[in-house]
């Protein structure tokens, strides 16, 4: 037949592509770590690899955070703000009063998942909602923590300061996020979630609740992205309102670049990850390329486009 | 092998959306066991039907019962999946960033735990040789990568898949409108040894010769109701196009309602289509003053063609030439008409804004008289043209559609199936129209599903799978010749 | 057809005749509301200077609001981020070009313009040429651009010509100059809106943008036009902005960002395309400057006037946007 | 000890205002000539793409493994770089903070005492008025630690001169347009105001404010900026307009590199040095808007001697 065998080509020349595609973050990501070793070679040890990549897992966390949204075809514009109470909290609240910092913790996370239920019970646009939801964060945040200041609990700075034999400690939680959440997405709960992002009509006639995807999704969102402050503090020792604003575009810019759709329910864990790393690598290949300092802002958005543009092809290489 | 046993029963169902009236008091029973196959025009109710045997729709009246008469309350997709009916629906339903395997879980809520993914794999890998044996499809392969037939066969299997509950029912909705030859004929084995297995099924199609050879027992409907019951050994294949088509008296009135003369040489050509390069097929052109339809079934490529002429105005395209502006007037108004926040006037004028214009600035006069005009012409049903476009019924909001075009300068008219939901009084007034315009030189290429336009035509190509396989004048232009060539199937039989 | 589908008669019945305001009315009432409660704070004092206030600082936002609407309008997803960027660009290079000579306005003007357009044109061609999403397009071209102005303007703060600072400081007949601009600006946007070819395109692409191809207006014109225009509104902001307050710095632009998706959406604009209200931005602006005028009153801290903003943003979207669903 | 073959690296987190454009300048001027000197081999100025304590943590730690010898920070936040500040000194390198500056223990501190600029406002006007009046607060970035603690000291100041009340207190974000936005929303409102305290740069856009508005134009402490010293001089010239200015000069980013260059040369420095801040008077006015470019802001840019003179001091 010669539909068979027509078909029996066309796969082969889009997994090529598609490959290519997949494996762009990661090529990236080798490319910029390539010329900052060459340029200073004693990045390339247990030390060098973690003062470079340990701040990429706060971002990781809240890349995967957005990737829960964007899974069902969603925008959040709140997460960074979002980050930031949380690091808030738990520099003030989860130190001082353990308890109440987890209660005030649970309760974001709920606000979260209410929000979700908001968007789809009214039809919202989720961008509108969750810009105005940043202000709230952000105006929570200043009023528990007016100047920055606080101490990390004693555990966050453990888990973030520990140093795992052979393997640095960002790669390590890298491989762990990037997996435990490529399961999770796999699994039997995650496999309807993303249903639910890529044909909702069919996932409702199968008798599935869009309602409940989108607040599962939106809960898990939020608790990536408690978890994300958790780091940043544990990272940073301290809390600042203002500190993670800039995850909001990071993340987004993440999933899309770990291979991610604004639709349809295409999301990739590991890829997300990848672009995380690959994003935050991008801000320190820049001091390493001793780039003059008026260009170093924009040598970050040119980043971005060329990036950005390179999917573009490769998709539209696809879609041929 | 029918048994007495009622799998299930809809009795007197009827559903509505808006003016459309889909079904119009339905009473269907499904025996135990039992092949039933369904047919009937675009747009008879078929899908309708099936969608509220799923539980997708809530009927608007009647009642569904099971288990010898057993009424089902709040009969619902969880109640239908209880009761073991599984439907494949006519849009696939399928989710497309899934895998084949991860799809199958999404219709078995019991599959999860430890080992889920290798179970829904083997599920679905069981039923896929069960079905279509050689099939060639590898169950960890996401979905947007296979062909369309490919998904088909995912969709069909995913239907006959087993955990907990027992199936009794399978509604299947044009399964073989992908489906190749040998895998159709697959299909239709396996439903027969699936049905001595106990398993009623539903065979919806509208390859004639595939129901008979399919099912028992064949359902006709028409206009939302049930038109003709029989058993399949008793029926032709001329009975039932008669019961589902065109009344004779009707056709010889829109026969005698056309011109005669046919003087297609000495007129300018207007449009040239030639097949493109994979499909092959014959070349469509149309002179100026033609009313060509297009023909054929749903979705064999009728629209795309249109798109493919209306994109090519104003670009030099060898394969598609077109001499004059276009104007396009689209069946499915949501998705391709209609601009809902906006007046009737200015859904009308929106294609015509350039010769408003004085001075630079559309002229809310000219607007208003524009609009008025139509309003008079065409016959739109409304107190007030600056009313919201869904202040108007379906057909009156596909009347504003059709003053759009024609209030154009566009020289062609591509018309998409342009008559849903326009009722018989309104399309007899739509006829005449477009028969006037074309004296005055327009041309018209008309996609229709329905029969009796196509009788409006001078000449009219029969599309199959992408080409035109068929071009028959007005004297050759008959049902039989028309349904011959849109049911060309494997066997070659092209006109 | 067997099928009776002649229009039933709820089908034609007679528009409705209950009052229904425009949307553009609500911010405008809310305003007026917050107004009302900062007087009875304040005793009564001062309402009249407060509103010329309001209205001389609101009709700089009205003017970018006006920009990104237009981007807004387009359709779902589209958003214009790099607003800032052209505001600050262009006030620099307005700044730098007159160098407070009363003859070089035109010459500074049009250089500023320029520009930004140039911007308009550069975030369309990676939108469509590049398929970048616009979120990301407009903010990278943002960040490019930033690094421009610092290059170009070495954030000096050159004072503008005297006639122009006059100009933008000054009032005609009791009403600010830029009030005056922004009004005028508004009546062109309602009318383009209203009674062109792009306004009309523009509506019926974010309405449907299939459907505006197969109706066969010119959308990549449109669509372009819109990018153009939002870059260079935000570019005549940039210019009075510097004029306004003596002169540009680079960071003039940055509240403008969210502020100019604030004020477009509470405006009544659509996020989901295809209805825009020039009138409404006008409301939704005077609110904002009323909302921190209240709490400064107040003395609210910073905080609570965050979660105010928030809160009023969250509410008039879930009362408004959710119209569609219901 | 010998430093030249040292290389000491600026860590700066924003550059979109004109008093971070200075700070760049100065550093880059006198570091140049340094580097040209043979003083030390390398003294580049780094910034991050956005004004964030996270981007310029990543900042400092690519540093550190740079092998830069010192890291000059003027910091995003006082704390949300100690973790980042840590490492660079668990790594050997010396950390010297400047205007923005890290409580982090391990690193030196170039600081100029905020509160007492705010705490000075007061009692500056206290002495010009000492039977009291209103006071309109213009303060910065919410959430941000300098604009707190110059508050604080204003309040400081308020307690010690009970005569004075801060009938209004608005954000103006450190930038001159939301300022004088803030300022003329409220000052319908308000009662007569007696002075404006503030935090540096906002006074122009106060003054355009309390003009628009057509009220009397009451004292208000400058900043650093060129176009607020000018305005004062045509004021004072006009009509006898008195007031002052406090700020920090930009150019502390070099005392802060001559910090870093003596501590690498093995000097004993101790951890906290205060700066004084810059303050133009009536008398010396004139004089400092003639060193003032055009533009720009009042500066002054150290030498080695200034900083040793600084070191010394504190001993
Ligand atoms: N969701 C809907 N909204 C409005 N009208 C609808 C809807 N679904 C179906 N209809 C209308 O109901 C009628 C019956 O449609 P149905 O899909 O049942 O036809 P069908 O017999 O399945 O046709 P086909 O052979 O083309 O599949 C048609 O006129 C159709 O336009
Ligand atoms: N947006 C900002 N983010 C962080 N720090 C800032 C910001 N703006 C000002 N600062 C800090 O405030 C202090 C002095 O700022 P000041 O307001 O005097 O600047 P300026 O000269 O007025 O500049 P501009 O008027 O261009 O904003 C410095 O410590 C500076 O680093
Ligand atoms: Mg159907
Ligand atoms: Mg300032």
């Amino acid at each position: 037949m010669t539909a068979a065998s027509l078909n029996a080509r066309g796969p082969a020349r889009f997994d090529a592509v598609r490959l290519l595609r997949m494996l762009l973050p990661a090529i990236a990501l080798s490319l910029m770590l390539a010329v900052i070793f060459s340029q200073q070679p004693r990045a390339m040890s247990y030390v060098g690899l973690t003062l470079l990549l340990n701040l990429a897992v706060p971002v990781i966390l809240a890349t995967l955070s957005q990737l829960c949204i964007i899974a069902i075809n969603d925008l959040d514009l709140s997460i960074g703000s979002f980050v930031g109470l949380c690091a808030c909290i738990a520099a003030t609240l989860l130190k001082d009063t353990p308890l109440l910092g987890v209660a005030a913790l649970v309760a974001a996370v709920g606000v979260y998942g209410l929000v979700g239920a908001l968007i789809h019970w009214r039809a919202l646009p989720s961008i509108v909602v969750t810009l105005g939801l940043s202000f709230i964060w952000m105006g929570l945040a200043v009023l528990i923590l007016p100047t920055p200041g606080g101490r990390a609990p004693e555990f966050l700075t453990t888990v973030m300061k520990w140093k795992p034999a052979f393997v640095p400690l960002p790669i390590l939680y890298a491989v762990i996020l990037g997996l435990g959440m490529h399961l999770l997405m796999r699994s039997s709960l995650g496999t309807i979630l993303r249903g639910a992002g890529g044909n909702p009509k069919a996932l409702a006639n199968a008798g599935w609740s869009l309602l409940r995807a989108r607040v599962t999704l939106y809960l898990m969102a939020g608790t990536l992205g408690a978890l994300s402050g958790l780091a940043l503090v544990g990272l940073t020792t301290s809390g600042d309102a203002n500190m993670a604003l800039r995850y909001t575009l990071l993340s987004i810019a993440g999933v899309i670049l770990g291979g991610g759709e604004f639709t349809g329910g295409r999301v990739n864990p590991v890829g997300a990850v990848l672009g995380a790393m690959t994003l935050t690598l991008a801000g320190s290949f820049l001091t390493f390329m001793h780039i003059p300092p008026d260009w170093q802002i924009g040598a970050q958005g040119a980043i971005l486009i060329i990036v950005l543009a390179l999917r573009a092809v490769l998709n539209r290489a696809e879609e041929r | 092998m029918v048994s007495d046993e009622t799998a299930l029963l809809l009795d007197d169902v009827r559903k509505s959306f808006g003016a459309v009236r889909a079904l119009a008091g339905v009473t269907l029973r499904v025996g135990r066991g039992e092949r039933l196959g369904l047919v009937g025009h675009n747009g008879a109710g078929k899908s309708t039907l099936m969608h509220v045997l799923a539980g997708v729709l809530k009927p608007d009246g009647g009642t569904i019962s099971a288990d010898g008469g057993r009424q089902v309350a709040d009969y619902d997709t969880a109640a239908a999946g209880r009761l073991g009916v599984r439907c494949v629906f006519q849009e696939l339903s399928l989710c497309p960033n899934l895998t084949v395997g991860e799809n199958a879980r999404v219709l078995h809520p019991g599959l999860r735990g430890w080992g889920w993914r290798k179970r829904a794999e083997g599920l679905i890998l069981e039923q896929l040789d069960a079905i279509f044996p050689g099939h060639g499809i590898d169950p960890k392969t996401i979905v947007a990568d296979l062909s369309l037939g490919r998904r088909q066969m995912v969709e069909i299997a995913r239907a006959f898949t087993v955990t907990d509950t027992p199936i009794r029912l399978v509604i299947l909705d044009e399964p073989t409108s992908s489906l190749d030859a040998t895998a159709a004929e697959q299909l239709l084995s396996y439903l027969h040894r699936a049905n001595l297995g106990g398993v009623a099924s539903v065979f919806i199609s509208h390859i004639l010769p595939e129901v008979l050879s399919a099912a028992e027992r064949v359902v006709v409907m028409r206009e939302g109701r049930i038109v003709l019951d029989g058993r399949a050994s008793e029926l032709t294949r001329r009975i039932i196009v008669r019961s589902m088509g065109a009344a004779d008296e009707e056709l010889s009135e829109a026969e005698s309602s056309a011109r005669v003369t046919d003087t297609t040489a000495d007129r300018p050509r207007q449009v040239l289509a030639t097949p493109l390069a994979a499909t092959g097929g014959m070349e469509l052109s149309a002179c100026r003053g033609d009313i060509v339809g297009l023909a054929g079934l749903a979705g064999h490529g009728q629209s795309t063609m249109l798109i493919r002429l209306f994109d090519a105005w104003g670009k030099r395209d060898p394969a598609t030439q077109v001499a004059a502006p276009v104007a396009l007037v689209p069946g499915d108004r949501q998705s391709d008409g209609v601009f809902p926040l906006w007046s009737i006037s200015r859904n009308i004028s929106v294609r015509s804004l350039g010769s408003l214009r004085r001075f630079g600035l559309i002229d809310p006069g000219r607007e208003k008289d524009l609009a008025a005009t139509w309003r008079e012409r065409i016959g739109i049903r409304t107190p007030d043209m600056d009313n919201g476009i869904l202040s108007l019924s379906g057909g009156n909001q596909q009347k504003a559609l059709f003053a759009r075009a024609l209030a154009s300068e566009a020289g062609i008219i591509l018309m998409d199936d342009p008559m849903r939901g326009v009722d018989i009084s309104t399309k007899a007034e739509v006829y005449r129209f477009i028969r006037a315009e074309a004296e005055r030189g327009r041309t018209f290429l008309w996609y229709s599903t329905e029969m009796e336009e196509l009788f409006h035509c001078d000449r009219v190509y029969v599309f199959h799978q992408g080409r035109i396989v068929a071009h028959l004048h007005r004297g050759q232009m008959t049902e039989a010749a028309i349904l011959r060539a849109s049911y060309a199937d494997a066997s070659g039989e092209v006109a | 057809m067997i099928t009776n589908d002649l229009p039933s008669p709820a089908d034609v019945a007679p528009a409705r005749r209950t009052l229904v305001l425009p949307v553009w009315v609500w911010p405008l009432l809310a305003a007026a509301v917050v107004l009302a409660m900062t007087l009875i704070y304040s005793g009564g004092r001062g309402a009249a200077d407060i509103m010329s206030a309001a209205v001389t600082f609101s009709a700089l936002f009205v003017i970018v609001g006006l920009g990104q609407m237009l981007v807004i309008t387009s359709g779902p997803g589209n958003v214009d981020l790099s607003i800032p960027a052209a505001i600050s660009l262009a006030g620099a290079i307005a700044m730098k070009v007159m160098d407070g000579s009363n003859g070089m306005i035109v010459a500074g003007l049009a250089a500023a313009l320029g520009a930004a357009m140039a911007l308009g044109v550069a975030n369309y061609l990676l939108i469509r040429l590049l398929r970048i999403p616009p979120i990301i397009a407009t903010l990278s071209s943002a960040l490019i651009v930033q690094s421009i102005a610092i290059a170009y303007g070495r954030g000096l703060k050159i004072k503008p010509p005297p006639a122009f600072a006059d100009f933008c400081t000054g009032r005609t007949l009791g009403v600010s100059n830029l009030a005056l601009v922004a009004a005028v600006l508004t009546a062109i946007v309602l009318l383009v809106l209203a009674r062109t070819v792009y306004g009309r395109t523009l509506l019926a692409l974010g309405q449907n943008q299939r459907a505006a191809r197969l109706a066969g207006t010119p959308v990549s014109r449109a669509r372009l036009t819109t990018s153009v225009v939002s870059a260079g509104f935000a570019g005549l902001c940039g210019v009075l902005l510097a004029g306004f307050s003596g002169g540009s710095s680079l960071n003039m632009g940055e509240e403008y960002l969210l502020a100019s998706i604030a004020v477009t959406v509470i405006g009544g604009t659509s996020v989901a395309g295809g209805r825009a209200e020039p009138l409404g931005i006008w409301g939704a602006a005077l609110l904002l400057f009323l909302i921190v005028t209240m709490l400064n009153t107040f003395g609210l801290s910073a905080g609570v006037r965050l979660i105010a903003t928030g809160v009023i943003i969250v509410t008039v979207i879930a009362i408004g946007g959710g119209r569609k669903a219901a | 000890a010998d430093t030249s073959s040292k290389k000491i690296a600026l860590s700066n987190n924003y550059a979109g205002n004109s008093w971070r454009q200075a700070m760049l300048k100065s550093w880059g001027t006198v570091t140049s000539k340094a580097v040209a000197d043979k003083v030390v081999a390398d003294a580049s100025a780094f910034t991050t793409a956005e004004n964030q304590a996270t981007e310029q943590a990543a900042q400092i730690q690519n540093l550190i493994l740079q092998g830069y010898d010192a890291i000059v920070v003027n910091a995003a936040s006082p704390t949300a770089l100690n973790g980042a500040v840590k490492e660079a000194c668990d790594a050997g390198v010396t950390v010297v903070s400047f205007d923005g500056i890290v409580t982090e223990p391990c690193a030196w501190r170039v600081a100029v005492d905020f509160r007492k600029m705010g705490e000075i406002q007061v009692d500056y006007l206290a002495q010009r008025y000492p039977q009291g009046g209103n006071l309109l607060e213009i303060r910065g970035l919410a959430g941000v630690f300098v604009d707190d603690e110059i508050h604080k000291g204003i309040e400081d100041g308020v307690k010690k001169h009970t005569n004075f009340k801060i009938v209004s207190s608005v954000h103006g974000d450190w930038t001159q347009e939301v300022a004088q936005k803030a300022v003329a929303g409220v000052l319908p409102t308000l009662p007569e105001i007696r002075g404006v305290v503030t935090q540096g740069g906002d006074g122009y856009g106060a003054a355009q404010a309390f003009k628009g508005a057509g009220r009397p134009v009451p004292t208000i402490i400058m900043g650093n900026r060129q176009d607020e010293l000018l305005w004062w001089k045509e004021q004072k010239d006009a009509n006898g307009y008195e007031t002052m200015s406090v700020s920090i000069a930009p150019g502390v980013g070099t005392l802060a590199f001559w910090v870093a260059q003596q501590i690498l040369d093995g000097k004993d420095v101790p951890k906290d040095l205060i700066v004084p801040f810059l303050s133009v008077e009536q008398g010396n006015l004139e004089e400092r808007l003639n060193q003032t470019e055009k533009g720009g802001v009042t500066n002054v840019e150290y030498s080695l001697s200034d900083a040793q003179a600084v070191i010394g001091g504190k001993k």
